[in-house]
């Protein structure tokens, strides 16, 4: 096992991955910038080094000061945490140049795996579905006509240089289809400079449920089950839960089983989560591969009882997986409430600022990850997200009414946060039933609020 | 000042300096004649303070940065403080062998070198930002040093 | 203070760091022959406060203890509060077709009964302690009393 | 289920009932001394009552005022928590008088379990093992000789009127008898005026093992395990696991069926705890039945994810047991360390004061019951215990590791408490080990460090 390494974050995931270590008996180097001085990751190290002014981009992005501070203060390994420099291919080349071992998977995995494209490509070619659709453009309103035959209806119409909506259409039956496609020919022309379009099914309110996979340098790889992570407000997941309320335990096996040939066939290190999109049928498609870990994976760990983050460790100093695939259970429901540092009266508005209260919540089954503690200014500069407060329920009733019990006894004070507009979800009749899809938030449950 | 035997003397300022050092206190003013007296208490940082005392004894790998602020606060005073540019091994010479750029007393040029940090084996120059005389050097040769690290404090000229 | 005008001397400033440090104080300020002086006290209370402002609206079954506080206050200006002694239901009158013990504006004596509080089926008749009158009743028939709810305030005659 | 219902306690436990009881759509009634009025159990509960002033006699043990707090706010039941009124009779008797459920068992089965003698006999009579010794006051010497030949040696000897060692004598062999005898009679006539002793087979180094039984009201009874509990202080548990390191899976469906049928014997009803001696050959012999929720049940709450306090709320309410024998499932390992404001640097003084400042530990397998906040002022009229930090992990190993982690970023300032000593248990070798006993903490640990 390694003796030390650096974490190459802030917040409440350096936080995290130092009590791993703690834990591990691995001694830690915090990094951060001129504006964390005090927060709690520096705290908590054995050692802290300052690697930049308060700008993200010229800190926890500095790969040559974060390198130069992993050499100087000799730390074998660095763990890059989520977001950052994560998954960025080059830095886990550069850690590797210099003797350090990047806690994660390969370089070439990462970009292989950042690539959508060749993304999709790779996971075909193991056997996990994909969303059917053309081949990169469609060539001519013929070749539009066969491929839309061969996957089916309705599918969607979309700019290959999209983005935002536009050059998009759903179309419904073949009648459609050719004025359709001339629409957003038209739209993606006027919009992107670019004609071009291709043709993909069409999932109409589908789920986002996602397979933890974790694997060894020896080829082992394992699943934990999936993750519920429907629940989304523009792109960015507010509550997520495990298991999934639609899962059957037969489709769990069918996920976790592409998910896993998905991993042997690019080679996986690490964990490492597949994203999929769920439709109403049962019928799921590879939608991307997060190579790192998520912000999500307390639920994971609450339902299999397994250290996720010490795993990452133990495999990065090359031990094989303790477990097999049968030795991992699943214990009760586990739901995760993200908590930023945010206005939801207020649109959301950011609102960074001094924590003059904090007073956590506790008891049976409440976990709490999180970077905060009174005094310290929550910073303008980073990401709202501040704690994550997962709740354990021997099903998923007991579970909602114990996180609705544990934010209900939270106090943050000094700032506004999320905690007013979870609560309210929590209590929502459709969050409740567990019937929701990915646009559930914004065009359902916000929308009714309003 | 000297002869109503009341003035200040430079042990007097440094025991309040250990006292306030000591203490909880942001701020002590104290006016003679007219008799004035303020002392200010921290406490909005109480929950940082604490939590500081608290952290084990970080052996911070380059220089703790409340060094930096309080050597910021002479800059006011016609003191200048160079502070590292980035996070790497701080080199007082060229080369091993060489002579060191600058010493203490040194009269230095913007521009001018002052000395070397090796960050990932690329050897950067450090240069003065102002025409003065080098006051103090602040770190020792082939120490590590973190972003912002106060390095040379020179008087401007 | 005397005639130097420096009564002011490093001891007792640092003796006053001392103080400060040992209090509650965040601030003093102390000008002399103008004789001006400000302590300013933190609000240790802050987390108590934030917690009660957290709490709930939460329905109190019998009266406010702060009510409580508020009213003992005015002890001190010959205004005496009789406190409920136990937890019980308040009542004015002995039987519910009887007249009250007391009205606003009642001449009372000591071991004179003020009202009946029942307990567990027991009718608990609870005297006045003092000599006086009546100056406000405080909870009305019928109503929940918790330990220590103010009932009655008597001026003492 | 009921609707509102009164905590007659105060403290972690009262706050550890409103939870549940909020998890459970149950409105609260708190009540408190004059002393307790800013306290996280008032704040916390829908409704609150005073009942009397700070001295307990006079408040949390004032039965009337507590039954009519109960009667004028229309509780249905009273929780009673541990300590106070949770094993007097009376007052469960006085509840069922007043139409009041009182959540726990019958006045019946608390009364004959309160009695020492009466409880060995009925468990004696249920097939429990209890430690064998003379039936009373051994009348003669020769009946001495007789009781010590049957049972064995050693025996120790004690006073019939005894306590802190006086009259107590341990016999290795028939020769030292009679001068124990003789010397044990002559010191419990000096001491206590009455020269009766008793004779009881001597148990060396024994293991203090409880058994968390639950039973609903229709005369289903089911075990949880055990919880072992032999590291005190003057009979004061310090910290708690589950399960016993020393205890196999034999032992543990032997020890778990003899709880059982000794709970079924005095129609046992709610959650019960039945303690045993366990010698170092793995013999259990029964100690003592206490008829209520421990201090120290989050440790099974744990390791079964049964949440024993919702249970309680149900089975006073009348519903069954919602699972069976054979559903108990254990999962990893559990510590807790109960956290007293006291000064274990000084001789464990009792440490009451403001609390200036406190940070909660968090993260994965850490749970928190605590009645703390900043702010709030340690009171010094009650027990010093002001927070439990309960450490799971998948084995005995990543628990400990856990909890010495979660401990050392655990911030609690104002007060001495006596985290720093539960820090060096945690590291001591013997309790590394797993072996000690009920001593080990006075005889071993405190007088090596001295």
């Amino acid at each position: 096992m390694f003796s030390k390494i650096l974490v190459a974050n802030r917040g409440e995931i350096a936080v995290r991955i130092i009590r791993a270590c703690k834990e591990l008996g691995i001694r830690t180097v915090a990094i951060y910038s001129e504006a964390d001085a005090a927060a709690l990751h520096v705290r908590l190290a054995d050692e802290a080094v300052c690697v930049g002014p308060a700008s993200s981009a010229r800190s926890y992005l500095n790969i040559p000061n974060i390198i130069s501070a992993a050499l100087l203060t000799e730390a074998e390994a660095i763990h890059p945490g989520y977001g950052y420099l994560a998954e960025r291919a080059g830095f886990a080349e550069i850690c590797r140049d210099h003797g350090i071992e990047f806690i994660g998977p390969k370089p070439e995995t990462i970009e292989r795996m950042g690539d959508k494209a060749a993304a999709k490509k790779a996971m075909e070619a193991a056997g996990v579905p994909v969303i059917p659709g053309s081949d990169g453009p469609v060539a001519s309103d013929g070749e539009a006509l066969k491929v839309a035959r061969e996957i089916g209806y309705p599918v969607i119409v979309k700019a290959c240089a999209g983005g935002g909506g536009k050059g998009m259409r759903v179309v419904y039956s073949q009648e459609d289809l050719l004025r359709a496609l001339n629409l957003a020919r038209a739209e993606a022309d006027a919009a992107f400079g670019s004609g071009e379009v291709y043709l993909e099914k069409f999932i109409d309110k589908p789920r986002h449920v996602e397979i933890q996979i974790i694997a060894d340098k020896y080829g082992n790889v394992v699943h934990l089950g999936e993750r519920e992570c429907s629940l989304q407000r523009r792109q960015q997941k507010i509550l997520e839960e495990a298991p999934c309320a639609a899962i059957t335990a037969e489709l769990r096996r069918l996920m976790g089983e592409a998910a896993v040939s998905g991993a042997k066939a690019v080679d996986y290190v690490n964990t490492g989560t597949i994203e999929f999109l769920v439709d109403r049928d049962g019928r799921f498609y590879f939608m991307e591969m997060n190579t790192r870990i998520q912000v999500e994976h307390p639920v994971t760990e609450m339902v299999t009882g397994i250290d996720l983050v010490k795993e990452q460790l133990r495999i990065a100093a090359g031990e094989r997986l303790s477990f097999t695939q049968e030795e991992i259970t699943f214990r009760g429901h586990a739901i995760e409430c993200r908590i930023n540092a945010e206005d939801p009266a207020a649109g959301f508005m950011p609102s960074p600022g001094t924590i003059t209260f904090y007073h956590a919540p506790g008891g049976m089954g409440i976990r709490v990850d999180s970077c905060i503690y009174q005094g310290w200014e929550v910073s303008p500069f980073y990401d709202p997200m501040i704690a994550k407060v997962i709740a354990w329920g021997r099903d998923r009733d007991e579970a909602i009414g114990r996180m609705e019990a544990a934010l209900s006894e939270m106090v943050i004070e000094g700032i506004a946060t999320s905690i007013p507009f979870h609560l309210d979800l929590l209590r929502d009749e459709g969050f409740r039933s567990g019937r929701f899809h990915t646009k559930y938030i914004e065009e359902e449950f916000i929308a009714r609020k309003k | 000042m000297e002869k109503d035997g009341c003035s200040v003397k430079i042990e007097d300022i440094q025991m309040l300096i250990q006292a306030v050092q000591n203490s909880d206190l942001v701020e002590l003013i104290w006016e003679e004649n007219g008799s004035r007296l303020v002392l200010k208490k921290a406490v909005l940082a109480q929950g940082a303070d604490a939590m500081g005392a608290r952290a084990e004894a970080a052996p911070r790998t380059a220089g703790d940065t409340r060094q930096g602020q309080e050597v910021a606060q002479e800059a006011a005073e016609g003191l200048v403080t160079i502070e590292a540019p980035m996070v790497g091994t701080f080199y007082r010479a060229p080369a091993p062998d060489a002579e060191p750029y600058v010493e203490v007393g040194s009269i230095v040029e913007v521009g001018q070198p002052l000395c070397i940090i090796e960050a990932m084996k690329i050897m950067n120059e450090i240069e003065s930002e102002v025409n003065g005389r080098v006051v103090e050097i602040l770190v020792e040769n082939a120490q590590p040093v973190e972003y912002g690290q106060p390095l040379f404090i020179i008087e401007r000229i």
